[in-house]
């Protein structure tokens, strides 16, 4: 692993905040959201600011395009010079001046920062309309130019396309046009790749660096994954509640952290090896599927179409208390497997086994009864609880449909809040009055107090920072070392699935590609697809909890760093 | 596109049927008797029931109703029973003024209605914002007919602008068909505009909020762009279904305003025509104004994938 | 219209719906039909039949009636009138007319002789024969051209063609909305002074356009501005406004104006009994009813003779127990004699004609003063004009009482007053069974002369307060208010556009 | 989704936006002031028999149109009727006409509503009786349905019903349509409940908030489409004062007696304009989105 190690201590500073302070708007007195932070970046700097959700990342972002929410935040103290600009007492008109020309900004989710109703050329051009005096034809030529810069195919097409007719990466690209178009001094980048998956997500970062190459622009990489960030920065700045804790060159932080913190950090995020795969508990089988087939829509009145085939010919079988993971990039079909083996959806064909009885075609009636040897554990830890319900009455939901007494349930349900590790009183509360990893623990107790024999959890961590990511997946650890349950695993990050699976399957297009035990699967890909995840997942040479490359002798693939 | 069109305007056969069977019961099931108001104060029992027979009201309900839907599949609307002229003369010569003040009804609306809500979500929470909505809720609390008289006494009696009532078709000449179709506008357009104002408010805070709109702002786009090119084309659909939706509230307006001033329309034929029990006449006329309201709403949906580009039919 | 043309616009009282004069006797169409058609005969102020399309000569005996037309009588399509269309017409309009079919009860024969003259023979003498058609309301036997006038009499006409002084414009008619009329060129006016519906009818505009107003406020704000020229009637409490307009006259057109009556239900209880009905008169007040609706005294007349005031036949004798105001104790009183058990009276109220608004409030609050049970039920008129044709029980769906107005030349004699009929189920509305007074009747249908007939009316008007066939509630009249730009308009019951001019303004 | 865009602007989003008004649950003064004007009124109303100083219905012709004075604090009506106490106790049944329509449509609209989000088979059907009912310009049908029963309070609040309902089904439908989708209710078929124990204990909870704004809308227009009604002639009866007839009664008198529509159509703007005021605060308070963004 090589790390970027460029010195930059003669660059001109581009962008420099001084015991900068945001707080709510009109309550000075209330705690500050960002709390007198420093932070100087300069030309052809790429600088990382990574910490847990809700530290302040994007809040300091947004403050250097001057674009808080007036409504709620206001910047309390300090300043921010851009180039000696001073930009916190800029005025809308200097700010607009500003904006595109020397500071430009990329934000997380490609989906929405696109204004869907335009079209995707005409919103690049917009900026050259705004802030040059092109004439319609040159702005046109030198946006398709840009286009084409940032690796567009077929530039002309994509100039008049709606945003909902790309893909991620594809309107991603739109995105770093629409910013690097008038060659801005700074690039500040929210998150940019956090919705695209692995290969898409490496396309983009290499990109984001040839550009950076090209214009020597500065640029303020805001990210979680501490994977992006060993690939791409010159120096890390890392925050935690709105303070800065920690500023060091990528490689000095990386191998000798200084802040407890900051140790915290690299050691939740799990490596890339594959833990040594477990017993089985006993050789009978939780779960057997058998060529399962679901094929969405088709039919229709009045044409016939064709309908999505999102999963075909998918056979496993899962052992009481492994845990088999389903891989593979957005949109292959992991969720619809877990859907229809929960019965969620009616699967199109094939068998679903699970704990004895053959669950594929049972009526809704029938399955009800079944319902109990099966749960799951949804991505979403604030939508898969009731907002209305209380955390007892959402525990006690599942046992009191079969039949247990209320009474016994709550008592039930208090002993779980000890097993998830939350306070008893936790009982009595809305599920909005906790954190997300607190919630998908409630999520995970309320699965597990119907006992199930297979608990599927579909993406049940990917909403989580790392910190509590780890904390969730060694709770799940837990429960299934304690009950033996089966589980299904569904993730996109070959991280967690290394960490947590015994067996690997992964999916591409609906289809089964590779199938095996864990160390065999991510140790030795046999599938190109296989080998082109592994090979994207940025920093996966790095041993992050060990501060050290990670040993090589586990790395089998012949990538080369 | 068409495909859906079709689709749709095959799916307003059974809403129109079930509106023609529902109308129908209704009003044989309302007590009123047209002959009793063909015949006057004086007549006697006898000579009513021989009017009754003449005009086929003592024929079984079952055979009336097939009378009826027969002639209306040969496109026949019938005859009314009082003046004994053609519905679907009257209706031609009715239909002309409500359409042309509904137009212009919501014409005003809508250029009125739109900046006024943009500009409350705009400054949401502000002064503004309150004042804009504070004038909405009251187009919504006050009486039409209240509002007509209003601006009667202010316009037409006060500053002598207007004439205080009565229609001209626009074939007449703009000036005299404006300024008689002005007051009436602007009646009816006060439940509209709040309407269409607070639903505009409601539909560009939630766009306001959304990541594009930063990114329109992060490239240094002018407010107005970003209010009226990024933001409003955004928050078009659900405006414009309330426009179509609000349709309704419309017509029940027009019935007022046309009585206060004296407008030839459909919505005082029909209140005339059900206070008379003249049945072909009421029959048309809800059949009539159920479908422009079906097709004013089909054409909203239609009109969505011209604002947003990700609705195809 | 043309440069030069005067047009009057005028806003009547309801809008024109019905076109046949004949089926209906609502008031719009028959003065629609003093528009377009001419009558044979006709009364002037003094209630005394006139000559107009034709002059008369009775028989010694009173059986025999000979018509004569006078010239240069035609129709708008330019035919010449004849006997024949007079015949037809005078034919269909006795099927319909109360009047007329007690004509032709006695009627031997009725032709044309020649072109011009028709002879009416009955079997027996009929002494009102020519008041009866010269009536101006409710039906007046207009002459159609024989072709219309062969529909049958349940259905309604389809051509609209007479030889009166205005010609209807078919192509502008709008129903209930618009009807405009023009000049009949060709129309030859009588050389006599016009006076009510007789005399010479000389039309100096070239167009009427009648139209609606929905909105009493807005009819008037539009004459004040001038938008229209004449309102036919003025509600009482917005003559103020109109005093600010000093281009506006505001007057009595007709001075004999209208009545307002309670009819009660004489097939049930309690009103089959005739101390309760008498009970009911007791407690009722002509002054507080008459009062609430016109609000001006100026405005109403109370009065307790059941063929009108001012009327030749009119007298007030007994009438003391409805003029005399409410007396609540006299009528506890008769309750109680009549043993009334407190089953609620069904007063219907109708919600939509503002002249009929008032009365059934008023009513009930001093029914109930005077120890009835009043169950006012809201209903729109229509409503009102089915129900009451109901004979039923009270429970079944009948009514015990309502309220109606009348012209008072419909009620001005015991002929046209359909209100004094006693024949039980074949009575108007309210079915009295009540032979005393069918015979009173048939008395005045013999009486010979103006003397006579009075008497006999006189014995009616005490036969109907004793036995309180209905309450007259007192008479009221309507102003109508025009622009002072039109002048000449004719005193009359009906409004007439003949020998009204106007002025350029 | 983004492909299907509709759902983002389904009935529910209509309705709700339509009721959105400035002041927020935050702002707290005009919910307040909406809230005391309310109760005022209310309380004026309910209690207008002890305090009004006449019989709204006795009539004396001889004081008829009365200008205020101490003897008619408003005035009195072309019945020689005294307008304040015909004011205060026409509230009582202006307000119950709209609490009463609005209770009615709302429980028979959910109802349907929730029938129709749950059983397909049903839904086409409801649905196009719905669009049926919705098509018929409501102020036609209440007139007919009044002349059906005679317009008596009962009638003329069913009147204003039946056309609601169906806006009710449409929003309750949406609500539950999209609820359906979320992963707590496929959690809770995930955990063996009923389907009848998931639409009333997961399903309808959710369909409070925006019913209640609905409620809200509804109440507001039951009081104005009855002055409707009255101004058409299909109200109720004048021995039953209301805010709508008594300005519909008055309305010939506009230019010579202002107060008569005046005076009623001040109260009903002001109540109006509460429960339109407390419609919003109430979705504000209700929806757990806020709640969250609290807490
Ligand atoms: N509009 C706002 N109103 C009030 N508080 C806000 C607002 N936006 C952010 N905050 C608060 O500011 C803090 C920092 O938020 P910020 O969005 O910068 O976090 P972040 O580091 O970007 O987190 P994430 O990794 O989840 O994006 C949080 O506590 C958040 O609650
Ligand atoms: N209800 C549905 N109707 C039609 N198509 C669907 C539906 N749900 C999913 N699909 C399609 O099926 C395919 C597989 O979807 P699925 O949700 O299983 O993917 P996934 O692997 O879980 O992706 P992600 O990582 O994004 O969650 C996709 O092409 C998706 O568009
Ligand atoms: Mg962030
Ligand atoms: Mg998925
Ligand atoms: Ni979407």
């Amino acid at each position: 692993m090589q790390f970027k190690n460029k010195d930059f201590s003669d660059a001109r500073e581009v962008l420099n905040v001084r015991n900068l302070r945001i707080g709510l708007t009109g309550r000075p007195n209330a705690k500050p959201v960002i709390d007198g932070i420093d932070l100087t970046i300069r030309a052809g700097e790429t600088h990382c600011l990574v910490g847990e959700s809700g530290s302040g990342k994007s809040v300091t972002s947004l403050a250097a395009m001057g674009l808080l929410p007036k409504s709620a935040l206001e910047v309390q103290g300090g300043s921010i010079t851009l180039d000696d600009f001073e930009i916190t007492s800029a005025s809308h008109s200097q700010m607009r001046q500003l904006r595109a020309r020397r500071i430009a900004m990329i934000f997380q989710e490609p989906m929405t920062a696109l204004n869907p109703v335009l079209r995707v050329g005409e919103q690049i051009m917009e900026v050259l309309n705004m802030h040059s005096d092109l004439s319609p034809s040159e702005a046109k030529k030198r946006t398709l130019d840009m286009m084409d810069q940032v690796h567009l195919p077929d530039v002309n097409r994509i100039f008049s396309a709606f945003p909902h007719q790309l893909s991620g990466g594809q309107r991603q690209r739109i995105m770093i046009a629409m910013a690097l178009i008038l060659d801005p001094d700074l690039l500040i980048a929210d998150e940019p790749t956090t919705a695209l998956d692995v290969t898409t997500q490496l396309q983009i970062l290499k990109l984001i660096a040839e550009m950076q190459e090209r214009h020597g622009t500065a640029v303020l990489f805001i990210t979680h994954d501490m994977g992006v960030v060993a690939e791409i920065a010159d120096t890390v700045t890392v925050m935690q509640q709105g303070q800065i804790v920690e500023r060091a060159p990528i490689a000095e932080l990386l191998t000798n952290p200084q802040k407890e913190y900051t140790r915290t950090l690299l050691t939740a995020v799990p490596n890339l090896t594959p833990r040594p795969a477990r017993a089985a508990a006993s050789q009978s089988e939780v779960v057997r599927v058998a060529g399962l087939d679901m094929t969405y829509g088709g039919g229709g009145f009045f044409r016939r179409s064709e309908g999505v085939r999102a999963a075909q010919d998918v056979s496993f079988t899962i052992q009481p208390g492994r845990t088999l993971g389903i891989v593979g990039e957005s949109g292959s079909g992991k969720s619809t497997v877990a859907r229809a083996i929960m019965r969620l959806i009616d699967p199109t064909a094939g068998s679903v086994n699970v704990a004895g009885t053959e669950i594929a075609q049972l009526s809704r009636r029938q399955l009800r009864d079944h319902r109990k040897h099966l749960q799951i554990v949804f991505q979403d830890p604030y939508r898969s609880l009731n907002p209305r319900w209380t955390v007892a009455r959402s525990l006690c939901e599942g046992p009191i449909n079969f039949g247990v007494p209320r009474a016994e349930a709550m008592r039930h349900a208090a002993e779980l809040m000890e097993l998830v590790d939350l306070p008893r009183d936790a009982l009595d509360r809305y599920p909005h009055q906790f954190s997300g990893g607190q919630r998908q623990r409630i999520a995970i107790a309320r699965a597990v107090a119907m006992k199930p024999d297979l608990l599927v959890a579909d993406e049940a961590v990917s909403a989580l920072d790392v910190s509590v990511q780890a904390q969730v997946l060694d709770l799940l650890d837990d429960i299934q070392e304690r009950f033996g349950v089966a589980m299904l695993f569904i993730t996109h990050d070959l991280r967690v699935a290394a960490q947590i699976c015994d067996e690997v399957l992964v999916m591409q297009r609906g289809e089964v590609v590779e199938y095996g035990p864990a160390g065999e699967v991510l140790a030795n890909p046999r599938h190109d697809y296989t080998r082109n995840l592994i090979e994207a997942a940025p920093g996966r040479h790095w041993d992050f909890a060990n501060y050290r490359v990670l040993d090589s002798a586990t790395m089998t693939t012949g990538a080369t760093a | 596109m068409l495909v859906y069109i079709l689709k749709r305007v095959l799916a307003t056969i059974p809403v129109m049927l079930i509106v023609a069977i529902f109308v129908f019961l209704l009003l044989r099931l309302t007590p009123g008797d047209p002959a009793a108001i063909l015949a006057g104060d004086a007549a006697t029992p006898a000579q009513l029931e021989r009017i009754r027979d003449r005009l086929g009201l003592n024929d079984p309900l079952l055979t009336q109703f097939f009378t009826w839907i027969g002639q209306l599949v040969r496109g026949d609307l019938g005859v009314s029973l009082l003046s004994n002229t053609s519905v679907a003369g009257m209706l031609g010569d009715r239909l002309g003024p409500t359409i042309n003040i509904a137009l212009m009804t919501i014409t005003i609306s809508v250029l009125l209605a739109v900046p006024m809500g943009v500009i409350a979500a705009w400054r949401h929470r502000t002064w503004v914002d309150f004042l804009v909505m504070s004038f909405s809720v009251l187009g919504f609390s006050v009486p039409v007919f209240v509002i007509g008289y209003i601006l009667i006494q202010i316009f037409a009696i006060e500053l002598r602008w207007v004439p205080v009532q009565g229609y001209k078709a626009p074939s007449e000449g703009i000036g005299p068909f404006f300024s008689r179709a002005i007051l009436p506008s602007l009646t009816l357009a006060t439940i509209y505009v709040a309407l269409i104002a607070r639903m505009t408010r409601a539909s560009m805070l939630e766009v306001l909020g959304e990541d594009y709109i930063r990114t329109a702002r992060a490239k240094g786009v002018r407010e107005n762009v970003v209010l009226f090119r990024h933001a409003l084309r955004n928050a078009a659909v659900p405006i414009l279904t309330i426009i179509g939706t609000g349709f309704a509230l419309l017509i029940s307006g027009v019935v007022v305003t046309e009585s206060v001033f004296n407008i030839p329309g459909i919505g005082r034929l029909t209140v005339d025509a059900i206070l008379a029990r003249d049945y072909p006449v009421i029959q048309a006329m809800i059949l009539l104004t159920a479908g422009i309201y079906v097709f004013v709403n089909l054409l909203v949906d239609v009109s969505y994938s011209f604002f947003d580009p990700r609705i195809r039919y | 219209a043309q440069d030069g043309e005067t047009t009057i616009t005028a806003v009547m009282h309801s809008g024109l719906r019905v076109l046949d004069p004949v089926i209906t006797t609502a008031h719009i169409t028959r003065n629609h039909g003093y528009m377009i058609y001419d009558v044979l005969t006709a009364v002037d102020e003094n209630f005394e039949p006139q000559p107009q399309m034709a002059s008369w000569e009775v028989s010694e005996d009173g059986l025999t009636y000979t018509f004569t037309l006078r010239d240069g009588l035609v129709f708008h399509d330019g035919a010449p009138v004849t006997g024949e269309d007079v015949v037809a017409s005078l034919k269909r309009w006795g099927k319909r007319d109360g009047g007329g079919q007690l004509i032709f009860d006695v009627t031997e024969s009725l032709e044309a002789s020649d072109e011009k003259t028709v002879v009416w023979t009955l079997t027996e003498p009929f002494g009102p024969l020519l008041s009866v058609i010269s009536k101006q309301s409710a039906v007046p036997p207009f002459i159609m051209p024989k072709r219309v006038a062969e529909t049958s009499a349940d259905e309604t006409i389809t051509e609209y063609i007479g030889s009166g002084p205005f010609v209807f414009n078919q192509d502008e008619y709008e129903p209930g909305v618009n009807v405009t009329y023009e000049k009949f060129d060709d129309y030859v006016p009588r050389d006599e002074e016009a006076s009510w519906m007789a005399g010479g009818k000389v039309v100096n505009v070239d167009r009427v356009v009648w139209t609606t107003m929905p909105d009493a406020l807005t009819a008037i704000n539009a004459l004040s501005a001038g938008e229209i020229d004449y309102l036919e009637q003025v509600q009482i409490d917005l003559l103020p406004i109109l005093d600010a307009s000093p281009e506006v006259t505001v007057e009595t057109r007709d001075d004999l104006g209208y009545v307002t009556i309670g009819r009660p239900n004489h097939l049930h209880p309690p009103f089959d009994n005739k101390l309760v009905r008498q009970a009911a008169m007791a407690a009722l007040d002509q002054e507080s009813m008459l009062q609430t609706m016109q609000g001006d005294p100026a405005y109403y007349n109370v009065c307790g003779a059941i063929f009108g005031c001012s009327t030749p036949l009119g007298d007030e004798a007994d009438a003391e127990i409805v003029t005399g105001g409410a007396d609540p104790e006299k009528a506890k009183a008769l309750l109680e004699e009549a043993g009334y058990d407190g089953t609620p009276i069904v007063l219907m109220a109708p919600t939509d004609v503002i002249s009929l608004i008032n009365q059934p409030v008023v009513a009930a609050q001093a029914l109930r003063e005077a120890g009835f049970e009043v169950d006012m039920q809201s209903m729109d008129w229509q409503s009102v004009v089915q129900r009451r044709a109901q004979q039923s029980p009270v429970s079944e769906g009948g009514w015990n009482m309502f309220f109606t107005n009348w012209m008072v030349p419909e009620i001005s004699d015991p002929l046209t007053n359909v209100m004094v009929s006693g024949r039980g189920d074949e009575a108007w509305f309210g079915w009295p069974d009540d032979p005393e007074v069918e015979e009173l009747r048939a008395k005045f249908m013999k009486a010979e002369g103006p003397e006579a007939q009075k008497e006999v009316a006189v014995e009616i008007q005490k036969h109907v307060m004793d036995n309180v066939n209905y309450i007259m509630m007192g008479e009221y009249l309507i102003p109508q208010a025009r622009r002072n730009t039109i002048q000449n308009m004719l005193p009359s019951p009906v409004p007439v556009f003949w020998n009204m001019t106007k002025e350029a303004e | 989704m983004i492909e299907q865009p509709q759902s983002r602007h389904s009935a529910f989003q209509v309705l709700t936006g339509l009721l959105s008004l400035p002041a927020g649950a935050r702002v707290g003064i005009g919910p307040m002031l909406a809230a005391l004007t309310l109760v005022t009124i209310v309380l004026a109303s309910i209690l207008a028999p002890l305090y009004v100083p006449y019989d709204p219905l006795a009539m004396n012709s001889a004081a008829r149109l009365k200008p205020p004075s101490d003897e008619f604090l408003l005035g009195t009506d072309p019945y020689g009727r005294d307008t304040f106490s015909r004011v205060m106790v026409g509230g009582r049944v202006s307000l119950l006409i709209g609490v009463g329509a609005a209770l009615v449509s709302v429980a028979v609209g959910l109802a349907i509503g929730l029938v129709a989000g749950f059983f397909r088979m049903a839904d086409s059907i409801i649905m196009r009786i719905m669009d049926s009912l919705m098509a018929i310009p409501a102020i036609l049908l209440a007139i007919a349905l009044v002349a059906l029963n005679g317009p008596s309070l009962g009638s003329v609040i069913i009147a204003i019903t039946v056309p609601e309902v169906p806006r009710v089904v449409r929003l309750v439908r949406s609500v539950v349509l999209s609820a359906r989708e979320e992963p707590y209710v496929e959690a809770a078929i995930a955990l063996g409940s009923s389907m009848p124990k998931i639409l009333i204990q997961h399903l309808m909870p959710n369909t409070m908030a925006p019913l209640i704004v609905q409620g809200t809308y509804i109440c507001a227009s039951a009081i104005l489409i009855e002055a409707i009604l009255s101004f058409l002639g299909a109200g109720v009866s004048t021995e039953i004062p209301t805010w709508g007839n008594i300005m519909a009664e008055g309305r010939t008198y506009f230019q010579i007696k202002p107060g008569l529509i005046f005076w009623p159509g001040l109260l009903l703007s002001l109540c109006i304009l509460s429960i339109n005021l407390l419609g919003d605060t109430a979705r504000d308070l209700l929806d757990p989105r806020m709640k969250k963004r609290e807490g």
